[in-house]
């Protein structure tokens, strides 16, 4: 049980939380965004965690290379896919947000469902 | 003459470290926006410069020291470039160095 | 070997992100992102050879890129925001 | 052809997916509708092809790229994923029929194309996770759907539809994110992430606890994107303030997909392995489903706005198709399986009529629509025969998922009483709000200011009806859909010892 | 047996289509479509011996459900019974129509003819599934009909009237029907019943409960409050409804499932449903006493239905033969009975717009004919021996005796005397009771002057009176009946 | 030795997020989001994973911050202080996580071999590469090859992002169509960029073709080093980006005019699509490339090359058009 191991994975659940903490609490639709990629880049973080071995290098051969040792290419290409599916949510959030902000005048949540009110 | 060189390139690489440092420091502790500017920079490209040369005593002549040039040219470039743009940016919205106000002299003449 | 220069670089990093935190105006965390974003380049070139793998110096020559283009917009749309509206208070915060 | 056989799940979701880059350039006003309409519809008659093969009982696999199954992606489609296919594809295709002369109204001629090929995505995105047998890869198709499913909501002309979509890309991208971290912690333990071979691995998994918890976080994550109950707020105003042929092709199938998925992973993955599957199912989903069926139908009953009424009662029904799911046993699933197809096809036909009233009447709230059966005959008769199938009459297709519905709900003994009286509870209460707006429009007084309104156009009005048709045709001989949702059931079940 | 369904359907398209062009036109094609399904049912019953057995499949649904229909005795009592009445019917609604000059007259007959061929389906149904298709097929096309008029009250009854017996239907009948298929696996009428040892306990009183709440039709007292509300429709209607269609409908469904799911003699030994004649009667009792104090005349022949049709449900719930033969012949009287009071109702309303009871005072003069046949309907209700109503009491009564139900014995009695409280002094007022001219007549305020009138219209005439001799004839002919009946009881 | 500086980076990353989320002015946190993103790369490269960590940087730091920013030009520039239902988002927030660290508590070792995730499929990747490839770069292989048909899903899901942002910005807003008129004609100040600024400029004509250059390396040398469609996509877009901040946004659309973004944007996956429909009509499944050349291993380095090509293509044009649509909105 080596603590500083164990380490990656509480910051995983640490970013993952205030990741959560933003979307859901703050009301600016831009923070909400930011806090989603955050959310979304916690995940990337598990799985580039669990690929890493010990005393292994980048899965890409090279001739200099001695020790064999490679590290799991798998998650890699996962999250290579995942953080381009990350940037074009964000791409798309931020369009409807331009355009919420010339419909309503405002990016608060709170003051949008004040104008929907009346 | 391996040794010379390791002895060299560690010695350029010591003396990176501790300019960079110095710049580090220097952006804490400077008073006002346009002295750390000041600080951060000029280490920044001597630091930089160091380090790389120090590194590519280590690499010997290979594809990576042609791609570490070229590291250089690009830091060279971009980083002065970069920090003439924000000083003169922060200059024109009336961002004003807090010394020139202390004497009482009006900058704009 | 090169654990004098990691070790500098990262407190470096720190002092920037301290910079960055603390600054007062828009500008002061400019100038911690920039320094920030170069003091990385170095850190990538150091931590490649201290791995043996030389040929991942591509990764560092795009950072330096990348950051420029980043320092640049922030000046270019913090511009443009003050124009659009020359009435809002200077952001002194 | 039979050359072509073999690569059916490929052309699939390829055909959709291929054509959206073609019809992004089509400059001609028009043509991009058409363009469209043909490859939905070529989408459709390959989901029939596939449910012909999958009936003979050919064991449909495909390898992408020729890489044997775990290394490589696979794709398999099976008799639940036949019906679910047929479902979707189905439902644009209609949609699309319908969509014509309301999107010439509401979106102008240059961003069309646009349009029609964000609907041609979410198609290919949705027929891309049925088709799929890779968790990783229907991650990918999720986001294909939702992010084409955002855009579509967000082309109305009515301003209040932003919002509404914003919070539906929050809600539905931290769902999707649930969704990742479940298979991330499954190919934690099992290293896989073909289906079929994680449900093999999972059993020599030592410790169970990563699982648990994966099997809880993409339960929520997918529980958010079918909007089952407590997650369900993105719903009402999603559906409400889109363009309403999108609302027709939404409310059809893409609750349903996160549905399947749902099934498919607790039954499939989960199932066998976690401790008691019936306790963790029936004590977790079963509440929520009775809440679902009980508040969002009351819900409805109290609804001013005629679309944001029908969204409600799609909540209310998914409750149902979770109900017959969580009663574990072969006709419950059974049920839940032909009720997402029944109430497709309902609910495709109710939004098809609110199409034909939104071309003719300005808003859409009940007491606008007074009195309007006398100017609209025809599509108000669509509208009391779709309701109809809705509340479930005998005939109809709703009957028979009512029907499968209470028969498993028999087997449960006491506790099967109480669903019978819920599941009773809830037509009763869809009886009430649709009688309410059918009484409105029948006997109501037309309001004074209302001006003469004309019956629907000719499109629209044939292509609701045929849906209205499709409703009695398999309220009367619902075979195909029986086979293929037993078939499915066992499929699921087959699982369990 | 798939013509009986197809004949009226056909009749409604026909209507719809011709309705536009003129009212002739559609009052004949409905004549001759109610006379082509006299004819067809007639043919029916004549040969059958051979008709009987066939089972006609329609559809397949799910494997083991089917849409099945079969000509057995009971239906084509009831199926007849329907054809008749509804040709008559037809008649008088034309003449109530033309006089009343009702709005969208097509969309009355084409709803019309969709009941009756609803009404043929439940007859003929040859399983519990198809019984339920057509009951809410019934249901959902007499809505319309109740709610003709479309002002405010009419709505607000139809409203009541959907959701009482779709509430009871869902909620109720249609949890038996499966709960049945879930223990037989089959719902196919079988004579003798198919819950032979599948089921015992209390739990058959339990299903018998759901059945017969579950019919909501049968109007047993908690739910019966349908019937009074659906008065606010044109009197054909309620005619149609009261008489003919869904009221028999409803206690037919009963009898059809006591009989062939339940079975005579299973019920018998049953220690659990024993409650069925004591609910029977108390709604008998109940109705009567509400009926007599009421003062709209169409709203107590409503109560009195509701009581009449609680003595088919006693009847069947004693399980003796004699009371089941007492049971199918009520059908039938009873429809013959209230379809005459109907009628005259309707001519009373169409000639001088009276509704209320005070009202009736001395309209005897004015239209003799009318209140003939009103009379041999009450004395009909009451079971005075000339007219069919004794008939099937007796029947009824000879049951109880011989099984000594001394529960049903005395409710025939008190309510044998609550109808006849409530029927003759509305016959005495009419014959004998002075004309008040002037105001006084109408002191509650109803604002109805007596405007000179003379008798109800030919049309009208010859349909009251074709039913009141129907009544008169069933006493004396009642024998060909009760043989077919007795055929059923021997389970041929 | 890697898990220090993992840790010390973590550390900072946490940091940096916490301060993210409490910063008010909204530029302020969008730059933060840049260091959040470089802090992330460098993480990504200390745990051997390159290619992802050159995604992160191009990406994250450069793509992103400038999307936001210029978002932020249009919208509002500081944040009203006004959180929500606060004890109700900390009650979930911290099951969630609670949730995630109940199950990777005791069981899994950091980075030790014998992890079922190392296994079972991954070293199968590593010995096929060299059959079946014989490129370098493992990563690429799976990415172009093995899992080829994620990348195409992938592709599209930019491809959505693309058209979503168009079809929603395509609208000319209403209320400012008659402002619209009076604007054209007399160029506004803010299209141009840093136009009075000559140091900036100056250097950046000398730095586009070089970051260009780079892109077109990065796109071609996938398979050696890392690099691939995504990451060349983003550094070339980020090339045009830095031109048009300098020069204004009009002399940017001059250079690479809307229709080629069209083209670009629907060629790369028109492009891809086809390679694969190419394999299935020679006899192959759907993206099998070993048909493509007789010999099946030049046919497999052949395909990954023009998939990387299509991706890069659309990437580009995708992040392209996605940005005029921001800056051009400043105009109406």
């Amino acid at each position: 049980m080596d603590w500083l191991g164990v380490y990656y994975y509480w910051a995983f659940a640490a970013l993952l939380m205030i990741g959560f903490y933003a979307v859901i609490a703050k009301s600016n639709l831009i923070k909400k965004l930011i806090g989603l990629s955050m959310f979304q880049s916690a995940v990337f973080l598990l799985y580039i965690t669990m690929g890493k071995i010990d005393d292994g290098t980048a899965p890409i051969y090279h001739e200099g290379i001695s020790q064999q040792i490679f590290s799991n290419p798998l998650p890699q290409v996962l999250i290579l896919t995942a953080i381009v599916v990350g940037i074009s949510t964000v791409a798309l959030g931020l369009g409807i947000i331009v355009r919420i902000q010339e419909e309503y005048g405002s990016i608060e949540e709170h003051e949008i469902l004040g104008i929907d009110e009346r | 003459m391996s040794l010379l060189l390791d002895v060299l390139s560690w010695g350029l690489l010591s003396l990176g470290g501790v300019f960079v440092f110095i710049g580090g420091l220097g952006a804490v502790r400077m008073p006002d926006l346009y002295t750390r500017m000041h600080a951060a920079s000029l280490t920044d490209t001597i630091g930089s410069i160091l380090i790389i040369v120090g590194v590519m005593l280590q690499a010997g002549a290979s594809l990576a020291t042609l791609k570490l040039i070229m590291i250089l040219i690009f830091l060279l470039l971009t980083s002065p470039t970069a920090t003439n743009a924000l000083a003169s940016a922060a200059l024109i919205s009336g961002n004003l160095p807090k010394v020139a106000t202390q004497y009482g002299k009006d900058p704009s003449q | 070997m090169y654990y004098v220069v990691v070790i500098a670089t990262f407190a470096t990093m720190g002092l920037a992100l301290v910079r960055a935190l603390l600054g007062p105006s828009v500008y002061d965390r400019v100038l911690a992102v920039n320094m920030f974003g170069t003091k990385t380049v170095l850190v990538l070139i150091v931590i490649a050879f201290l791995y043996g793998r030389p040929d991942f110096l591509d990764l560092a020559m795009a950072y330096a890129l990348i950051n420029f283009v980043g320092v640049l917009a922030v000046l270019v749309f913090f511009r443009t925001r003050a124009q659009r509206e020359p009435t809002a208070t200077k952001s002194k915060d | 052809m039979s050359a072509w056989a073999q690569h059916l799940p490929a052309l699939q979701v390829g055909v959709p997916l291929l054509t959206t880059p073609i019809i992004v350039l089509l400059r001609p006003h028009g043509l991009s509708w058409a363009a469209a309409t043909l490859t939905s519809c070529f989408t459709f008659f390959i989901a029939v092809m596939l449910t012909v093969a999958v009936l003979q009982g050919q064991q449909v696999q495909y390898s992408m790229g020729a890489w044997p199954a775990p290394h490589g992606i696979a794709l398999s489609v099976d008799a639940f994923s036949a019906i679910l296919l047929l479902i979707v594809t189905g439902a644009s295709t209609v949609a699309l029929l319908a969509a014509r002369q309301i999107v010439n109204a509401e979106i102008e001629a240059s961003r069309q194309p646009l349009f029609y090929t964000a609907w041609l995505l979410a198609l290919a995105g949705f027929v891309g996770i049925l088709v799929s047998a890779d968790a990783f890869n229907i991650f990918v198709f999720m986001e294909i759907s939702s992010l084409a499913s955002y855009v579509l909501i967000a082309g109305g002309s009515d301003r209040r539809a932003l919002p509404a979509v914003f919070k539906y890309l929050v809600m539905g991208t931290i769902g999707a994110t649930f969704y990742l971290i479940g298979i991330g912690l499954i190919y934690l333990m099992t290293g896989t992430l073909n289906l079929a071979d994680m449900e093999v691995r999972i059993r020599e998994v030592s410790d169970q606890k990563p699982i648990l918890v994966a099997a809880g976080f993409i339960t929520i994550g997918l529980a958010l994107k079918a909007a089952v109950f407590p997650l369900h707020l993105w719903l009402p105003n999603a559906y409400t303030y889109a363009p309403v042929p999108v609302t027709v092709f939404l409310a059809a199938c893409s609750t349903k997909v996160s549905l399947y998925l749902l099934l498919r992973f607790d039954f499939f993955l989960f199932q066998p392995n976690l401790l008691n599957h019936n306790i963790q199912f029936s004590y977790f989903i079963m509440p929520l489903a009775i809440l679902a069926i009980l508040a969002a139908s009351s819900l409805a009953m109290f609804e001013r706005n005629l679309k944001r009424l029908l969204a409600y009662s799609s909540i209310a029904q998914v409750g149902y198709i979770l109900l017959g799911a969580s009663l574990v046993s072969l006709i419950g699933l059974t049920a839940s399986v032909i009720h997402m197809f029944n109430h497709a096809l309902a609910k495709a036909a109710l939004f098809l009529c609110v199409a034909c009233l939104a071309t003719r009447c300005a808003n859409l709230r009940i007491d606008s629509l007074r009195g309007v059966a006398k100017q609209m005959p025809w599509t108000m008769a669509a509208f009391l025969l779709a309701g109809l199938s809705l509340i479930g009459v005998p005939g109809t297709a709703g009957f028979i998922s009512k029907w499968y519905l209470i028969t498993a709900a028999l087997d449960e003994g006491l506790l099967g009483v109480g669903l019978i009286v819920v599941v009773a509870a809830g037509s009763l209460m869809a009886v009430y709000y649709l009688w309410r707006v059918i009484e409105a429009a029948y006997f109501g007084k037309t309001n004074e200011g209302a001006e003469i309104v004309g019956e629907a156009p000719l499109g629209i009005l044939v292509v609701c009806w045929l849906v209205v048709l499709s409703n009695y045709y398999f309220g009367l001989a619902p075979s195909l859909p029986t086979t293929l949702s037993s078939a499915a059931a066992q499929i699921l079940l087959g699982q369990v010892p | 047996m798939m013509s009986a369904i197809g004949i009226p359907i056909i009749g409604a398209v026909a209507i719809l289509v011709v309705g536009k062009i003129s009212s002739n036109a559609r009052a004949a094609v409905v004549l001759l479509t109610a006379g082509a399904l006299v004819w067809v049912v007639a043919g029916l019953l004549l040969n059958l011996q051979a008709s009987q057995l066939e089972v006609v499949q329609i559809a397949e649904i799910v494997p083991g459900i089917t849409i099945a229909l079969r000509a057995e005795p009971l239906g084509l009592i009831f199926a007849a019974l329907a054809s008749v009445l509804w040709v008559i019917n037809s008649v008088y609604s034309i003449g109530y129509v033309r006089a009343n000059n009702e709005s969208n007259q097509t969309r009355f007959f084409v709803f019309f003819s969709l009941a009756i061929a609803a009404t043929m389906g439940v007859a003929f149904s040859a399983n519990l599934f198809t019984l339920f298709l057509f009951y809410e097929l019934l249901t959902l096309s007499t809505y319309p009909l109740v709610a003709h008029k479309g002002d405010e009250s009419s709505v607000r009854g139809a409203r009541v009237y959907l959701g009482v017996l779709l509430v009871t239907s869902i909620g109720f009948f249609l949890p038996a029907i499966i709960w049945t298929y879930a223990l037989t696996g089959t719902g196919d009428f079988v004579t003798g019943g198919i819950l032979q040892g599948h089921i015992d306990g209390p739990v058959v009183g339990l299903l018998l409960g759901l059945f017969v709440f579950g019919v909501g039709k049968a109007a047993v007292m908690p739910v019966h409050r349908w019937l009074p509300a659906a008065m606010v429709a044109p009197t054909p209607v309620s005619a149609l409804l009261h008489a003919v269609a869904v009221v028999k409908a409803g206690v037919f469904a009963i009898t059809k499932i006591v009989l062939y799911i339940f079975g005579g003699d299973f019920l018998g030994a049953e220690a659990s449903i024993k409650w069925l004649p004591y609910v029977a009667a108390f709604t008998i009792i109940a109705a009567s006493i509400v009926a007599l104090h009421q003062q709209n005349l169409k709203r107590m022949l409503a109560y009195s239905t509701v009581a009449q049709l609680s003595y088919i449900v006693m009847a069947i719930g004693m399980i003796n033969p004699l009371a089941n033969i007492g049971a199918m012949l009520h059908i039938v009287t009873h429809a013959f009975g209230k379809i005459t009071l109907f009628f005259a109702a309707g001519a009373i309303y169409t000639v001088s717009k009276k509704t209320e009871l005070n009202q009736l005072r001395g309209i005897g003069r004015r239209m003799p004919w009318t209140m003939l046949a009103f009379s041999i309907g009450a004395l009909s209700m009451i079971g005075v021996p000339p007219t069919a109503g004794f008939v099937s009491k007796w029947y009824i009564l000879a049951g109880a005796i011989q099984t000594d139900h001394y529960a049903v014995i005395a409710t025939l009695v008190v309510s044998t005397v609550l109808n006849a409280l409530y029927y003759l002094p509305v016959i005495y007022l009419a014959w004998f009771g002075l004309e008040r001219s002037g105001q006084e007549n109408f002191g509650q305020g109803q604002a109805a002057p007596t405007i000179e009138h003379a008798e109800a219209p030919g049309l009208m005439l010859i349909a009251l009176m074709a039913t009141a001799a129907l009544t008169l004839l069933l006493f004396f002919f009642h024998q060909p009946v009760v043989q077919l009946i007795e055929r059923l009881a021997h389970g041929v | 030795m890697t898990v220090f500086f993992g840790v010390f980076l973590l550390t900072l990353l946490l940091i940096v997020a916490i301060a993210i989320v409490r910063a008010d002015n909204l530029f302020v946190a969008v730059m933060l989001g840049g260091i959040f993103s470089l802090l992330m790369a460098t993480i990504f490269f200390l745990l051997d994973a390159p290619d992802v960590a050159l995604t992160e940087a191009a990406v994250g730091a450069g793509i992103s911050t400038v999307l936001y920013l210029a978002a932020l030009a249009l919208t509002a520039e500081r944040e009203k202080r006004h959180t929500v239902h606060q004890i109700k988002a900390l009650v979930v927030v911290t099951t969630t996580a609670l949730l995630v660290i109940f199950a990777t508590f005791d069981n899994v070792q950091f980075g030790d071999p014998t992890a079922p995730v190392h296994v079972h499929v991954g070293p199968w990747y590593l010995e096929n590469t060299q059959r079946y490839m014989d490129i370098p770069n493992v990563v690429t292989a799976i990415l172009g090859s093995f899992r080829g048909y994620d990348t195409l899903g992938e592709l599209f899901v930019v491809f959505t992002a693309g058209i979503g942002v168009l079809f929603l910005l395509g609208t000319r807003p209403k209320k400012d169509t008659e402002a619209a008129e009076t604007l054209i004609p007399q160029q506004s100040e803010t299209s141009e960029g840093l136009r009075n600024y000559l140091i900036p400029r100056l250097t950046g004509r000398l730095l586009v073709p070089i970051i260009l250059l780079f892109g077109l390396y990065v796109q071609f040398h996938g398979e050696y080093s890392p690099g691939g469609g995504f990451q060349a996509g983003a550094i070339i877009a980020a090339g045009i980006i830095l031109y048009a901040l300098l020069e204004g946004e009009t002399a940017a659309l001059r250079v690479v005019p809307q229709w080629m973004l069209m083209a670009l944007m629907a060629g790369g996956a028109l492009l891809y699509g086809m390679v694969g429909v190419v394999g299935m009509l020679l006899g192959g499944q759907f993206l099998d490339y070993s048909v493509l050349a007789d010999n099946p291993v030049t046919g497999q380095q052949l395909g990954i090359l023009l998939i990387e090509l299509g991706v890069g293509m659309t990437v580009s044009g995708v992040l392209l058009s996605i940005f005029h649509a921001f800056a051009a909105r400043d105009k109406y």
